[in-house]
């Protein structure tokens, strides 16, 4: 990986105006994806991150800023250079714009057409980009006769067709199902490492994020309110919004209520107490609850628990009951933050009945 | 043309003259003539196609229809011959005499233009209306009397005969009596055979260039035969009479 | 035969006349097709893309494509054909008979054919068109792989459309020696009050109208894939 | 005014023609616009709801409005005028005159019409009928609220074209004694060699025609929410 | 909850003919939802799900099989008494199919015209809908202007419109974030609890799955190969293609993979074994590791976690590397199976490079 800025956005700003109203879309953004990142955009819905990449291949001019894209200012293009810049930009549509004149390998193949490749290289190529996605079999049909997760594999498998430097992905996986968008983010990993590709990734699935993302922007009413790397953001999110992305999506928010529900039944008194662990990296290589055990005599039982690996790095983030003689309990407490976890001590307050 | 020696003439005819010109294209291609018939519906169109050269001699008009047409376009078309008197009637369903035509009565007439005129002044002299004489090509807009109140309606020529049942009355140029067969006992009004209404005898006619063409005159000889006359009383059963 | 020569007294003797007024309405609709065909779908395609929010948005060929298409759609047809008379003669060497008449038909129907195509290519997914741009499609490719494939359906129903009319046009190049079905229909059955040739042609045209219309909904049918 | 004099010497003098001609045009067209428009509407709403997959599916009417609508555009509106003359006479009491010439006006363009709706509102996505259909949407509200609502752009182009088609139309009225613009640039100015007086009558059809154009583009644009 | 079977699909197939080629959507498929069941259906991308759903309000009609909703044979009714049937099953599409020509507001508001409220009465409720799923700003915005979550949450509004007693719910939240995920499923839920609303919901989130559901059917091919209620699918999935889904959901998988890449460094020996924890309820009360250094002195290091709480019953999974003597591990072991945990020692081969 380089460190070569491929997209460099800078001042966007883009606005609607419909009939009297306008909205602004996008505020202000400036993001950098260097060529080989797969760099997820997340934020809530409208927030404008398909209008924002939009913008990278000119199909949205922005208001105001400069787009520069392989080191060309793609605002300044003239219509025949950006066509060929646009070659090298691959795009996948939130809603597919399939053709619905053409059959699923024509739809394929759309993008290979006028190319330098011969009818037999092209249909080598679509049979081999429709096996990639797994739907060697719909060849013939047309778009209206596959279901809306088929349509979307067709998206993709055009979208790469033209062997694109940049992939830009609206939204590629939300109509699979957790096995095909995993083969699906399989493959668009595997494009990166082999061929350098680089990758802007629309999702609201944060498990995808974490899957293939190393960089993440967090998006809210048109601006990039939090980006950084993946550990970083995933483990110590900065904005209340980013957290709660990564908490509804470990369910850890969810949990929490419904341990808050069933408090009463923990019997929690001095002897007992409800914390939240989070910790990053190394310190799971230490086997910490039964460390907190051997030490203080400490035990811990979990409620919930996720434990995960991000880019080689664990990430934990625990909720457990602590037993153990109170003062042993506060001991233990200051083992963990000496350890470097965060611990947050829960009150169960009466659960509130959402 | 298949003849190598004579090119062949165009003739340029109103569709419904057919019947009568066949015969004579048959008569003329055993003296070594041909002629080709160029059938036209729009009475703008065959002179146009004369001073073009696209047909060589025509035969659809009358005198007057000739002299207006060569004011308005600055041509030289000439009369070779004559053709046919075709008066126009006053023809009704619904009355047995001009007298009997009431107030606020509908009278339809021909819309184009000279049989329009012709129209009007054949109603003028019926006692009807009167009109601006000054007037080359009057319409209803130049009705300077009209006692009676008439409606005067212009309708496509063919419509003529059958606007009988909804108007009192209706001018009818021959050829649309004779083909929609109009019994004679139904016109109430003719037009007179006199000095005003020379104007109006059809004829054949050509660029003025070729007023002594040998061939058209052959053509007009053959049309002012003895066979013609026989057809255009079995076609006109006496509405329209030979001129020549 | 005996009930046709019963029912049809002058139409039965006038089979050269059938066969030709065929032949002619025949060709000129044909020709005509081609002809404004061409000019309709260029015309019709220029509007939509030089429209506002069009891939060539361009105002001043959208207005002066947009101006001469109402302009030809205001003349009559009788005029037309006296009007472009001049024309005529400088395309087919003269302005009466069967080719001549194909100039003012053409005129008077590739607006109108123009207007349809626009008609029918406002229709397509504007996400369809950024889907091409996205991979570089310029506006050639965009035209004629996307627009008019997408399109296609609706072109044909337009066409079928268009061509009809064009049948009922035809009867007016009688007025200048044209011949065909609807000049037979009129001026030798309607002008002659011989109704039985006017039906005769009619049911000739009928035959042609239906053979068209079939067509056309097979085939738009065929490659209609959105349902 | 000494340029209007100068350019159209006949025509400044046929002041009340004119005034009279416009009205018989804008009579004629609007009154058979809105009936034409009426039953070319149910028609060839009839003709979408009808046909195979259609919301109410129905081989038999579906073939009959389909051949009927084949069946009246085939015949010369010359033809027609003198064909529907009975019927003419039975609806507005006489088969001559301006009133008298919107009944075949009707009858020539309500097919074609219909054709045009029926091309339009087969572009209206199944997948929003289906949706009016899910919440128990019966076939008048799919038709009122579905499929006239969301086809409303594309019906009002149809509609423009089918108004410029019908006062096209309306120039052969005067073979019937309606009058019109049409007829007083054929039978007054084109007939009389009076240049000025049709090219006057033509200017006013294309000051209609640009007019309908304009304002029919303009709702478009405002009813269309796709883009 | 009553026992009451609101749909009732019986031998249902569904075969599509198209150009000579024919497919069957769906085959056999029989599924009994009782009232207030909130229904999971879940599988791969072109199983059959929509198609489906969609016999069940008569869209799409089966070409075998019997289908009853609220004891009404569905199949059989006149056109009149189907539109009364279909006021009462609200749908969300999965292309969402809003109406382009309307405003936001118009849209939800268009099952309820031609209904009994009045004008001021629809505007109150359309305006509760667009509050409910946050549109409330949109109302006067055509569905062209809105983005891709916008335009599904203003389908879900319009699905609610009529008050249904039955939801059938296509893809609702694949286009939105998580957390308007989580709101509009708290939503259901809550619409399940308060009104007793039976949803159908077809999604390919297993966490939705987890957080609402109370039932799960899982399609593949046309087919139904397994259900039963959560918990069950959860803890004991029987078909492959189920315990794929949820592996993939919990990222179980992925994870695993990534200790195997990392297998080497953890020195196994052995002292050392990696396994994996499985159990269901309440075994997880038991504080497990600590329960096993007590005693069997053996410590447990959790590389990955993932203990969360179905429907009020705890579901864990863990991998652990075990420390300890040979035969006090054997020990442990035979404690935790004897505990009803499910554990299954992890052998790491050789890390393929997927
Ligand atoms: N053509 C348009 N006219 C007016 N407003 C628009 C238009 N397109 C988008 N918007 C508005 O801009 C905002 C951003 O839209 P955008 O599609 O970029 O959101 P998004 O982040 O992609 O959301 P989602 O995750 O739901 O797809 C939204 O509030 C939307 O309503
Ligand atoms: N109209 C049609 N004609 C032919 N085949 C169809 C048609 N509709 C659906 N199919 C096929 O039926 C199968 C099931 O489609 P369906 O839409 O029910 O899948 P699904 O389970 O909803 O998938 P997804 O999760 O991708 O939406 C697919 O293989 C699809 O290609
Ligand atoms: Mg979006
Ligand atoms: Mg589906």
């Amino acid at each position: 990986m380089t460190n070569e800025a491929i997209i460099q956005l800078k001042d966007i700003d883009v606005t609607f105006h419909n009939k009297g109203q306008t909205v602004t879309a996008v505020k202000n953004v400036s993001l950098t994806v260097e060529r080989g990142d797969i760099y997820g955009v997340v934020g809530y819905s409208g927030a404008g991150k398909s209008t924002l990449v939009r913008v990278i291949n000119r199909l949205q001019r922005p208001t105001a800023g400069t787009v520069e894209v392989n080191g060309q200012d793609i605002l300044g293009l003239k219509p025949k250079e950006l066509r060929v810049a646009r070659t090298k930009i691959g795009m996948i549509f939130q809603h597919f714009n399939l053709m619905a004149s053409r059959t699923i390998a024509d739809n394929v193949g759309y993008p290979l057409k006028g190319g330098d490749l011969s009818h037999e290289e092209r249909q080598e190529k679509v049979a081999h980009l429709l096996d990639l996605v797994g739907l060697t079999e719909k060849a013939a049909d047309y778009p209206a006769q596959l279901s809306g997760g088929q349509k979307q594999r067709v998206a993709i498998a055009r979208a790469l067709a033209n062997d694109p430097e940049i992939l830009i992905s609206d939204e590629a996986t939300s109509a699979l199902d957790p096995k095909t968008t995993s083969s699906i983010l399989e493959l668009l990993k595997r494009l990166n490492r082999e061929l350098g590709l680089t990758v802007v990734l629309i999702t609201h699935e944060m498990e995808a994020v974490k899957e293939i993302c190393n960089k993440v922007a967090v998006m809210d009413a048109g601006e990039i309110i939090e980006r950084g790397d993946l550990v970083t953001i995933f483990s110590r999110p900065e904005k209340p919004l980013t957290q709660d992305f990564i908490n509804t999506a470990t369910q850890v928010d969810q949990a929490r209520e419904k341990i808050f529900k069933q408090a009463r039944t923990l019997g929690l008194d001095d002897h007992h107490r409800l914390v939240q662990l989070q910790y990053v990296g190394a310190s799971t290589d230490a086997p910490l609850i039964t460390e907190l055990y051997k030490r203080y005599g400490v035990v811990s039982n979990i409620l919930y628990g996720n434990v995960e690996i991000l880019q080689d790095t664990p990430l934990g983030n625990l909720i457990v009951v602590m037993t153990g003689e109170p003062d042993k309990l506060s001991a233990a407490w200051q083992y963990c933050q000496d350890a470097g976890i965060s611990v947050t001590q829960l009150q169960p307050t009466d659960p509130e009945v959402a | 043309g298949k003849s190598s020696s004579s090119k062949t003439v165009k003739v340029g005819i109103m569709g419904s003259d057919e019947k009568i010109w066949k015969p004579i294209q048959k008569r003329l291609k055993k003296q070594g003539v041909n002629i080709k018939l160029v059938t036209f519906t729009d009475y703008n169109q065959p002179n146009a196609a004369l001073t073009n050269h696209e047909v060589d001699i025509n035969s659809f008009q009358h005198t007057y229809f000739m002299q207006q047409w060569n004011k308005a376009h600055k041509t030289n078309i000439v009369s070779i011959g004559k053709t046919m008197r075709a008066p126009l009637r006053l023809y009704s369903k619904k009355v047995k005499s001009v007298a009997d035509i009431k107030k606020g009565d509908q009278i339809t007439i021909p819309n184009d233009s000279t049989n329009e005129g012709r129209a009007l002044h054949l109603l003028q002299s019926a006692g009807l209306i009167k009109i601006n004489n000054k007037l080359a090509l009057p319409t209803p807009k130049n009705i300077t009397q009209n006692k009676l109140n008439l409606k005067i309606t212009p309708v496509d020529a063919a419509q003529t005969p059958r606007s009988l049942s909804d108007a009192a009355g209706a001018v009818i140029n021959n050829e649309f009596a004779a083909e929609a067969k109009l019994p004679n006992s139904e016109t109430i009004y003719k037009e007179k055979l006199n000095k005003a209404s020379i104007p109006y005898i059809n004829i054949i006619a050509t660029n003025k260039a070729d007023k002594n063409n040998k061939t058209y005159k052959k053509i007009v000889k053959a049309y002012q035969s003895e066979q013609t006359k026989k057809l255009i009383k079995k076609y006109y059963n006496g509405l329209s009479v030979p001129a020549w | 035969m005996n009930f046709i020569a019963k029912y049809f007294p002058n139409a039965v003797t006038m089979k050269d006349e059938f066969v030709q007024a065929t032949g002619e309405t025949l060709y000129m609709t044909f020709i005509t097709a081609v002809v404004a065909g061409i000019i309709g779908m260029a015309i019709g395609v220029g509007l939509i893309v030089t429209q506002p929010g069009g891939i060539l948005e361009n105002r001043v060929v959208y207005n002066i494509l947009d101006k001469i298409v109402n302009l030809c759609r205001s003349i009559p047809f009788v005029i037309l054909l006296a009007v472009i008379a001049p024309l005529t003669r400088l395309i087919v060497g003269t302005a009466i008979g069967t080719t001549a008449a194909i100039v003012p038909l053409v005129i008077g129907s590739a607006p109108f054919y123009a207007r349809q195509i626009q008609n029918a290519l406002s229709e397509v997914d504007r996400g369809v068109i950024e889907a091409a741009e996205s991979v570089g499609s310029g506006p050639i490719a965009i035209i004629f792989r996307v627009y008019l494939r997408e399109g296609l359906p609706d072109i044909i129903r337009s066409s079928v459309l268009t061509l009809i009319s064009l049948i009922d046009l035809t009867a007016m190049a009688g007025a200048i020696g044209g011949g065909g079905l609807g000049n037979l229909a009129i001026n030798v059955g309607y002008s002659r009050f011989e109704n039985d040739v006017t039906i005769a042609a009619m049911l000739i045209i009928l035959v042609l109208v239906f053979a068209i219309q079939l067509i056309g909904d097979l085939w738009a049918r065929k490659v209609d894939h959105t349902a």
